[in-house]
């Protein structure tokens, strides 16, 4: 019915109270996600919109409220910490928002997470979303609707962009996962992959790639191996000049690494759909649902 | 960031890594006072944000301080890979027995720094990679130590089997360390790591480049910034806060979302056309960017078409509108503008666009063929 | 037949060409030890008293000899590193013999060589023998004699003491170990004791704890709770006074924790012999054997 | 190696802490003349290398300079525990609102440093942790990561619920942690941490216990050494290369080993003696040591009889034997002596020590009886 979020998802916000946390916390409870705490050191005690409380850390947010999961909003030079601290605190899914964390900072983040059998999703990503069920991040809700492709994606607007599509020609997601644009992420495509295939209720997966890295083609290779279920990819960035990085941190040719052509080459030696165009995804997608 | 080779072997110095001398010039005269205060044969090299010096006539040995200025003369203003060279670094000549390779990079794979080395320097370790993949090896630091002596140490050992080499390689590999962690890098290296004729190492070319991210947290490094060497409408970008490539076609791209961008340019291709950029506006809807983003584009002569793609999901469509509205009304535009707006406040920005002479498109491969179609005065798609 | 060290120990001396080093690799040869290496960075391709290959690296005498066992001879500031090296580079068993280690490098090397799955014993401990056997350390070999009881000590001399009393009583030993006198070491009392429960030549088992720390007290604990064989153990110190470092690092009663008094009140509760002299160790094994 | 108070608050001010100002006084005029510089009423306060300094009458509030003249006169070179006094840190007395406890130690059971605090400060942690042990926050830090700042968070609002001082106090944890590992510490503790009657927080008292293995790679730690405030015997001892505690009793013991020096102390006791100290010779053969081991002992008149307890096994009993008669031809011992030696070199230990008039014995408790009935001229044993 879903990957990593569903009814029983119990949200911390990391950042309640600054100017993105408080605005997606607000667009998260409307959509009818289960936010259970805030957490923003020294305004422990006050009450987001009146009905979540908030706490000065996360362990003290747990303890009170048995939160599961969390979503992190804070600045960059802090995210690090609020990513490790949530996973010192005994939350099992860890969704960092924050665009800009620097990538050194990454390496030590992630053995940490690991360490504590968490998962973290980004950072740098627009999160994920259940449709109809719960969002956990920035995904619009309004552009999903409740049905059996799984979505991941390295991006933001082009996830958007292709789910909304999907919506209007009338297949629905079960799940949209952005797993973020920096070159060290928490969760990867093939983490994506895997738990789709082993979701009853995801027929098919959309993924959407991008220059930079080998992570497609590592997916790709696991579509080979280990999936029974469609798959249909997309890479952005066949345009793309080598050397320079794509907005994302994650985004770059390195020498001759990591070119779209490359990504394409391994996703159609997988058996994989490949759409050219974001428009792509509606027919290549039928045919296989 | 990419930052200069005379900048680099300033920082490395300042960790203990063995460095030949060197001064900047940005004229002739200076070059030629510079080799003449060395009283030695000097090399002149461009500093230029870009690989392929050598090739593209970039480094060049000068015997006495005349060659050094002729040398200078020739090098600083010229282009290399579509940069003006700003400056050039003199230095003196090195007698060399031997040339290793020594750098340390973040490896998305392993999600760790990789120490890389190899005993065939000198040319680019890609290459080394391609061609001897057993001349290299690789150490994945773990994070939370740092690079280990002992680590420090079998790499040392790799590149040399003389002891006293070994040993001096494996001093400065953990030197390199400090600076690649100390400065924010996301790659560091020394190539070529000489082995002088006197048997003493030495960094004859270093280069590093910082992690955009670690700006904020290190004013110092973020100092270094050489505007002089940067593309002027990227620097133009740069500065009103957004994420901008030149590129050379003729349709001019602003689009929300890195993602997105891509793919609108990908679509640019497929229809035909060539992009004239890569623009991210990012997330936020203020006005202020939009007009910006106008300005830099619409002073690329070969713009011939401007094409909006905004996918409003935090970003609200209606901002983005009265951005578009604002900035032409300053500055009408002469080149053609389609706009393709979809998502949050849909309606009010088609609404406000309408009131101001603009119409709006909602479905993207529409609006990149229309786009394509103007830009190339319908000879494509 | 024995613990830790056997006929397949097969020992990578690491510091081989210093004065400790050299001197104890010529004892352990003597004694019959499998030598394969010795490490020196710098003095790689030199060969050791006629016999034994010197590398530069702990990881090219694993390749050339196939070492599973090192012990270290090298000077406090490097001891941390040639602990980290072995256990990186495959060793399974690593007797760090070396005084003086600073404490807080310990709690660094102690996460690592865990996390390599290797045993460390030691540092600042005199190793370990079997006698008849192995030996490797500085425990002197003729003090010993093959038997059936197990030793484990925290001190050097204390225990050479009481094996040579042992020997002279004709009560042979089966492995006699010392885990060191430093306040963070690897291996503990309870792990030779699992060890020697677990040998099936191992009758009873010899302990000479100290003051400082409550090991002695967990390992009474262990013993009651999962031993079967015989423990008979000692604590020196009962005249230190409280608040001074007795020559150990870790020989220290802090404020009213760590007395001779608890440990040896923590043996009787145990049902373990409890010998209030050296010398005692001998009727009370013999009475358990 | 434990410093001094003052020297602690010198440490932690460079790392930030906020401690407040402080002069040593070697002598009551000095103490009057910081005084009346600080114009306020003051605090003198015994600086020695053992706890319980208030109890024994080793702080003294003084109102005025000439109170504080008196004072430093009644605290300077009065005896705590058996230390003499060698100076007074005169420091500003503070008008406090509450007090805390803050410290990091080395943890043998979680193989860690382990962090403590308490909002209940100004009396002993152990106390705090016998009576209200749910008052105490501990958490024990990895050592790859350093003190983490959501830890530091955690600890801080666990002694504060007000946010400002919660997070002023978790600075002050940062801080410390950095003091402590930058400085060798196996202990570093602020007690109390006062909240002051501006609503600051202030390090009031500072004790860190530096590592004795960490000195020989720092240098500047090792140079705050105070032998002033040491133990005469033990500071001759420590220049000598060798463990010394001094007690009580009147048995001299020489041993090799700690866990042996231990054991035959305690060997000593239980035949009714008493040990006079604890004295490891080290495992080297050095008879240097021998000789200066037998000085010091000799120099505490307590001592009515020596025993040696060797036991070779690295240590050369011939090496302790040659010892032994090269420091009693210069200085001929006026108390008895018993000599155990046994294991390396025997023979030719006992040969030594026979043709210079010694005997020596090989049964440890032999020995040690024969030593008890000595020293306590056969009343004991």
């Amino acid at each position: 019915m879903s990957i990593f979020i569903d009814r029983n998802t119990k949200l911390v916000v990391q950042g309640i109270t600054g100017r993105d946390g408080s605005f997606h916390a607000k667009q998260m409870l409307e959509y009818g996600t289960c936010v259970v705490a805030g957490v923003t050191p020294g305004k422990g005690g006050q009450t987001f919109e009146n009905k979540v409380p908030v706490f000065d850390t996360v362990a003290d947010a747990v303890a009170a409220t048995g939160a599961n999961t969390s979503v992190i909003y804070v600045p960059p030079p802090f995210a690090a910490d609020a990513m490790m601290e949530a996973a010192d605190s005994g939350i099992s899914l860890i969704v960092c928002i924050t665009e800009g964390v620097p990538v050194l900072d990454m390496t030590r983040v992630y053995p940490y997470v690991q360490d504590r059998k968490a998962r973290l999703i980004g950072p740098n990503c627009p999160g994920l979303i259940t449709p109809g069920m719960s969002k956990v991040g920035i995904i619009p809700g309004r552009i999903c609707t409740p049905g059996n492709v799984g979505v991941v994606s390295r991006s933001g607007t082009l996830t958007y962009e292709v789910v909304y599509q999907l919506t209007r020609a009338g297949i629905g997601q079960s799940t949209c996962v952005g797993i973020g644009g920096d070159p060290i992420n928490g969760t990867s495509f093939i983490d994506c992959l895997e738990a789709f295939e082993a979701d009853p209720d995801t027929k098919a997966v959309a993924m959407m790639g991008e220059i930079g890295g080998t992570d497609e083609q590592q997916a790709a290779e696991f579509v080979r191996a280990h999936m029974s279920k469609p798959v249909v990819g997309f890479i952005a960035g066949q345009t793309a000049p080598p050397g320079r990085r794509m907005g994302h941190a994650g985004a770059i040719i390195s020498g001759s690494a990591g070119t779209a052509a490359e990504k394409v080459e391994a996703f159609k030696s997988a058996g994989m759909g490949v759409a050219q165009r974001p428009v792509d995804f509606v027919p290549l997608l039928k045919e296989r649902l | 960031m990419n930052i200069h080779e005379y900048q680099a072997k300033d920082i490395f110095r300042r960790y203990g890594i063995p460095v030949p001398p060197g001064d900047v010039a940005t004229t002739p005269d200076e070059a030629e006072r510079i080799a003449r205060a060395y009283g030695t044969g000097v090399v002149v090299k461009a500093q230029v944000h870009t690989g392929g010096r050598g090739k593209a006539g970039g480094v060049k040995l000068a015997k006495t301080p005349a060659d050094a200025r002729a040398a200078a003369q020739q090098i600083i203003g010229m282009q290399i890979k579509g940069l003006t060279v700003p400056k050039v670094l003199v230095t003196p000549a090195a007698d060399i027995a031997s040339e290793a390779y020594a750098g340390v990079i973040v490896d998305r794979g392993s999600k760790r720094a990789v120490f890389m080395v190899s005993p065939a320097g000198g040319i680019e370790i890609d290459e080394v990679a391609a061609t001897m993949p057993d001349k290299i090896m690789q150490l994945a630091v773990d994070p939370r130590y740092g690079l280990l002596p002992f680590e420090a140490t079998r790499l040392g050992f790799f590149l040399y089997k003389n002891g006293k080499l070994a040993r001096d390689a494996s001093k400065i590999l953990r030197q390199l360390w400090q600076a690649f962690t100390g400065s924010g890098g996301s790659l560091a290296e020394i190539n070529p790591l000489a082995v002088t004729t006197g048997g003493d190492l030495l960094a004859l070319d270093a280069k590093m480049v910082i992690d955009d991210n670690e700006l904020d947290r290190r004013p110092d490094i973020a100092a270094l910034r050489d505007e002089t060497a940067e593309n002027p409408s990227e620097l133009a970008a740069r500065r009103a806060n957004l994420t901008f490539i030149k590129l050379d076609g003729n349709v001019g791209c602003v689009v929300n979302g890195a993602g997105l961008a891509m793919a609108t340019m990908d679509l640019v291709k497929y229809y035909g056309g060539e992009p004239a950029n890569f623009l991210d506006i990012g997330g936020s809807s203020n006005p202020e960017k939009v007009i910006n983003a106008l300005r830099i584009i619409t002073r690329d002569p070969n713009v011939k078409a401007i094409l909006f793609n905004i996918f409003g999901g935090i970003t609200r469509t209606d901002d983005v509108a009265n951005g578009i509205v604002a900035a032409t009304r300053d500055a009408p535009l002469n080149v053609p503008m389609v706009i393709r707006l979809t998502g949050t406040n849909e309606e009010i920005a088609v609404q406000i666009l309408q009131e101001h002479g603009f119409s709006a498109m909602t479905d993207m491969d529409e609006a990149v063929q229309k786009a394509v179609r103007l830009a190339t005065g319908g000879k494509a798609a």
